[in-house]
């Protein structure tokens, strides 16, 4: 691999219980996955803020990954089905916006689905190779305005 | 190349002392020497220090002009920016711009009684005049520092309090609002206008210092007037939200005076004569 | 007295003589239905029959962000860079009116107050301003109120006076109006010796000699409630204001460094004067709005001997509320008259 | 109509039913009008109504300093007392503090403004009073025909078209203060520890800003309009704030400021939402 070559940078926003409980579980038995994803724990999906994609963003990640219980499964009851209608509804937004819809992907991974994190990973990881480092976004980085 | 006006000085923390809870004294020292060795200023002038990457805030120079080499600011954590620099250790990077306003009429202090006045993280930048004062002995008569806060605890400039208090030619008052009081508390008990009016200074060949919160100031400024001092005699500094200090972002003014550049030091006198919006 | 004409079907070749020149031509522009002072790709864009753009042209001096600084931190180190612009690009402006041009020596005296701030002057020595005279104000002018005129010099390096005959009188004030007019010399031709010129009328609204003292003594009067009450606290008269001047310093960083931003600020915001603790002086919607027309009428003339507004009525326009600042100090100037 | 206003506003005064009344008066042009706020019967005079009765009155039912003044009679739109519905859902006022003065619309702007087009509220819903002749509502259908545009085109087109309007905006947050519905204390903005939006208006700042004042109101937006009219920049912000009232009515089957009793639709959830978007 050509030293540099550029890597993309994902971030994971995860629940405690399900999805990084799964992710763990990827680690332990040992499935390979895609190196670039960077994993933040968080409570639950609902103490996901949608400014935290936003903040992502500004920092240079390339793409985003969001998941947490399945619904029915949240361990604080319904903490994942507001969040349901919180993505549902940013996303709706960013797309309009014109950030493509691949680099934000939203996911249930359960504290059993090891494969499942694993596959995520690297079909989000591919994804975002596909499109590229997320230049238009760096482009707002300008500090000087003048009109 | 012209001075850019907005570049900090980088400072090196020398020194973090914790002085009451939540508040902090930073010892800084310049990583440039040379401009180190060229600063100057004088006692109650203000700069602003700043922790890079969350921004820069106001306070005096708490330590005295007449200790070179170094500045200190004491701060109380209130927002960003002072949560930053409590956070910082020994041998972080700190900006500093200053110093900025004007100062305290130490000339004509000289030869006089001064009545030093500082009510809890007021007592900063009473602390550069007291030095000042107390290196320079022999240019003053009477020396009276009237210390007070909301309890034991909340007493800044701890070590120094009690240096002072030795001292045979300071008369040093110190006093707890009531109910602020400990079991071993050996000053007085007690708001410090009353405090003021016991311990009546006179009004004679005197200049007084006085800072602390608005409301404080307010009623130590009527008991002074009770004991005969006129307006002109008191000297108080104004804290103002600022951004710039250079007397153009415009936030800092009390009517057409800009406390960053006609203040932050200002007579009573002055201040009655101010829109009162401060 | 002018020498030098341009017809109005020439301005395109202006625009292009001044580019080959190597200045950078600013003017007004449409961008999606409102006008501002852009950079001239296409000289066709040029609109100098506006009267009045969204913003005025003091974001060519001041933007409304600009570094001041940048850092990189390195294991507890910091090493600064400054940004101040040394050698900002020749610039000249086309086509802001005499008010625009009025507001730049009366911002001049703050930045150079004690400390000068060379970022302002640093881009005041690139540029030339050409100002465009109104022949065609609206009511919401008012610059003859506040010492102005609708083809006022203050502040320009040359005007351009609309004829009768579809042509622009040029007159230089300054060197650098002159080089403007060398230039150009190609697409210039002589000026009669009575040409016609379109110059509009603004009806004058009060008398800036009554109000000052009026304002000086009432700054608690119940007439600043009384105007204020519904005002909403935006920043909106101050953003689009050619005198309003007031700036915030913004960090900005991640792990490996940041920026130091000045960048504007409004007086009108709540926030503005608030302290850390949450102590604000100017708690009120009648201290903030007070706090921007004393600012305006009393406080800038104590400093710097100048009034801080030119009747340019942007702010007017651009209020929510419909707050009208000539109006509001016109009603000082008829209480100042009333109570005398 | 306006004597009619001033009739029931005064009655309203007289009676000390209300302590004020938040109403339009003359501007300082025909074209203009600017909100006054009326305490003594006498002053009813004061009140006009017009096409040019651009602003949303109910943005200052939530001042602090006028939660004091008693009861309010606040003069409506059909579009503005949408706003009533959801201030009191979201427990910012009671519902019998305020007598809400509703006025037949026909539509105000000259132009007339785009929600004119689409308004099913020409004779308010929401309202104590009404003022003027029953209005049929106008049809709905092609509301979102500009939020249709737009999307027409693929993701680098939109990103473009954002980009440049947001590349205008000044934040003078005049959105903000003339929303009824961002009544918050303390916006998030303005919030420093940490600095979750960059305060500047330099693209990422605006980029940042405007997605999170779109955000905060969704399911909640009214479409009254007023964000998008006080921009000095002319950023069309209703344009984003229609693309979330699709979503959730599309989604949810909510539009805000009809129904006091529905649940707020991004404070309540089924257990049967769309999944569609999860893996």
């Amino acid at each position: 691999m050509a030293e540099n070559e550029w890597k993309p940078k994902i971030i994971a926003f995860v629940c405690n219980w399900c999805t990084y409980a799964g992710a763990d579980l990827a680690g332990t038995s040992r499935l390979k996955y895609d190196v670039n994803v960077r994993v933040i724990k968080l409570p639950c999906t609902g103490r996901i803020d949608p400014l935290f994609i936003i903040k992502a963003f500004e920092q240079g990640a390339d793409g985003v990954l969001v998941s947490g219980c399945h619904p029915g499964d949240c361990h604080y009851t319904s903490g994942n089905y507001h969040a349901r209608r919180r993505w549902i509804v940013f996303s709706e937004l960013l797309r309009f916006f014109g950030i493509p819809e691949d680099r934000v992907q939203f996911a249930w991974v359960s504290a059993a689905e090891g494969a499942k994190w694993a596959t995520l990973v690297n079909e989000v990881v591919a994804k975002v190779r596909q499109l590229g480092p997320f230049t238009a976004y760096r482009e707002l980085e300008t500090t000087e305005v003048l009109s | 190349m012209s001075a850019d006006i907005y570049q900090p000085y980088l400072m090196r923390v020398e020194e973090t002392t914790d002085e009451a809870p939540g508040i902090r004294t930073l010892k800084l020292v310049f990583q440039d020497t040379v401009a180190g060795q060229n600063f100057s200023f004088r006692a109650g002038q203000f700069g602003l220090y700043s922790v890079f990457g969350e921004g820069e805030c106001t306070f005096c120079i708490a330590s005295s002009p007449t200790r070179k080499g170094y500045i200190e600011c004491s701060f109380q954590q209130v927002g960003r920016v002072t949560r930053a620099l409590r956070s910082l250790e020994v041998g972080d990077t700190v900006g500093f711009r200053g110093p900025y306003g004007n100062w305290f009429p130490l000339d004509e202090m000289k030869g006089k009684n001064v009545i030093l006045i500082g009510m809890g993280i007021g007592l900063a930048p009473v602390r550069s005049v007291i030095w000042n004062c107390l290196d320079l002995r022999d240019d003053f008569r009477d020396v009276t520092v009237i210390v007070g806060s909301r309890s034991v605890d909340l007493l800044v400039y701890k070590r120094e309090l009690r240096q002072w208090e030795e001292m045979p030619d300071v008369n040093l008052v110190k006093t707890v609002d009531p109910g602020g009081e400990t079991p071993d508390w050996d000053g007085k008990v007690g708001f410090v206008p009353t405090v003021v009016e016991e311990v009546a200074p006179s009004p004679d060949n005197a200049i007084v210092v006085i800072c602390g919160p608005p409301i404080g100031i307010k009623f130590t400024l009527l008991s002074l007037e009770k004991l005969g001092f006129s307006p002109d005699q008191v000297y108080t500094t104004l804290e103002n939200k600022m951004k710039c200090g250079l007397g153009k972002c415009g936030r800092c003014n009390v009517g057409n005076t800009y406390v960053c550049k006609d203040g932050p030091v200002f007579t009573a006198a002055q201040l009655k004569s101010l829109p009162q919006e401060f | 007295m002018a020498e030098f004409k341009l017809n109005e079907a020439k301005l395109d070749e202006l625009v292009n003589a001044l580019k080959s020149e190597g200045y950078r031509v600013v003017a007004p522009v449409e961008e999606e239905g409102v006008f501002v002072f852009k950079e001239v790709v296409d000289p066709g864009e040029m609109r100098l029959d506006v009267l009045r753009t969204a913003r005025s042209i003091k974001e060519w001096f001041f933007p409304r962000v600009e570094p001041t600084l940048r850092y990189k931190f390195d294991r507890g180190s910091v090493t600064c860079k400054g940004e101040m612009p040394q050698s900002p690009p020749k610039t000249v402006i086309i086509g802001c009116r005499p008010c625009d041009s009025a507001s730049l020596p009366i911002l001049d005296k703050l930045f150079d107050w004690d400390f000068r701030d060379e970022y302002w002057f640093k881009r005041r020595e690139a540029t030339t301003v050409v100002a465009v005279a109104c022949d065609a104000p609206d009511s919401y002018c008012f610059c003859t109120s506040v010492g102005g005129s609708p083809d006022g010099t203050a502040g320009s390096d040359l005007l351009m006076r609309k004829t009768v005959g579809g042509c622009y009188l040029f007159e230089s004030f300054t060197k650098k109006g002159w080089s403007i007019i060398e230039t150009a010399k190609g697409t210039l031709e002589p000026a009669g010796q009575n040409e016609k010129v379109l110059v509009g009328e603004v009806p004058k609204r009060f008398d800036l000699n009554s109000v000052k003292p009026w304002l000086d003594n009432n700054f608690d009067h119940d007439y600043w409630k009384e105007i204020s009450y519904k005002c909403l606290s935006c920043g909106a008269c101050a953003f689009v204001c050619p005198t309003c001047h007031c700036f915030d310093i913004q960090d900005e960083a991640d792990l490996q460094g940041g920026v130091r931003l000045k960048g504007w600020d409004s007086c009108c915001l709540p926030i503005f004067t608030r302290h850390g603790s949450g102590y604000n002086p100017r708690d009120t919607r009648d201290a903030r709005y007070r706090q921007r027309v004393m600012h305006k009428f009393t406080y800038y003339v104590d400093k710097f001997g100048l009034t801080a507004c030119v009747g340019c009525g942007r702010c007017c326009v651009s209020c929510p509320i419909d707050m009208n600042i000539c109006t509001v100090v016109a009603g000082a100037a008829e209480l100042a008259e009333t109570s005398t | 109509m306006i004597e009619e206003l001033r009739h029931k506003a005064r009655e309203l005064l007289e009676k000390g039913q209300v302590e004020l009344v938040i109403g339009y008066g003359a501007g300082s042009d025909p074209t203009r009008t600017m909100p006054v706020f009326i305490r003594r019967p006498e002053d009813c005079d004061h009140l006009v109504w017009n096409k040019y009765c651009y602003n949303n009155l109910t943005s200052y039912l939530t001042w602090p300093e006028l939660k004091t003044a008693g009861k309010r009679a606040v003069v409506c739109k059909g579009c503005d007392a949408k706003a009533i519905v959801v201030l009191c859902k979201e427990n910012r006022i009671e519902r019998e503090e305020v007598v809400v003065i509703g006025m037949s619309c026909e539509g105000v702007g000259e132009p007339l403004f785009g929600k004119c087009e689409f308004c099913d509220v020409r004779t308010p819903k929401t309202c104590d009073i009404q003022i003027g002749a029953t209005l049929p509502p106008l049809s709905k259908d092609n509301l979102f025909e500009d939020v249709r545009q737009l999307e027409a085109g693929n993701a680098a087109e939109r990103w473009e078209f954002w980009r440049r309007q947001f590349s205008r905006c000044i934040k003078c947050y005049a959105c903000r203060q003339a929303c009824p519905l961002c009544y918050c204390t303390q916006c998030i903005v303005e919030r420093n520890q940490p600095q979750w939006i960059a305060t500047s208006s330099h693209p990422k700042g605006n980029f940042a800003w405007n997605v999170v004042r779109a955000l905060h109101l969704a399911g909640r937006c009214i479409g009254c309009g007023e964000c998008e009219r006080v921009c000095p920049s002319n950023i069309p912000l209703m344009l984003a704030n229609k693309k979330l009232a699709q979503v959730v009515k599309e989604q949810f089957g909510y539009e805000s400021g009809y129904d006091i009793d529905e649940p707020l639709p991004m404070a309540s959830f089924m257990p049967d939402d769309s999944d569609e978007l999860f893996k």
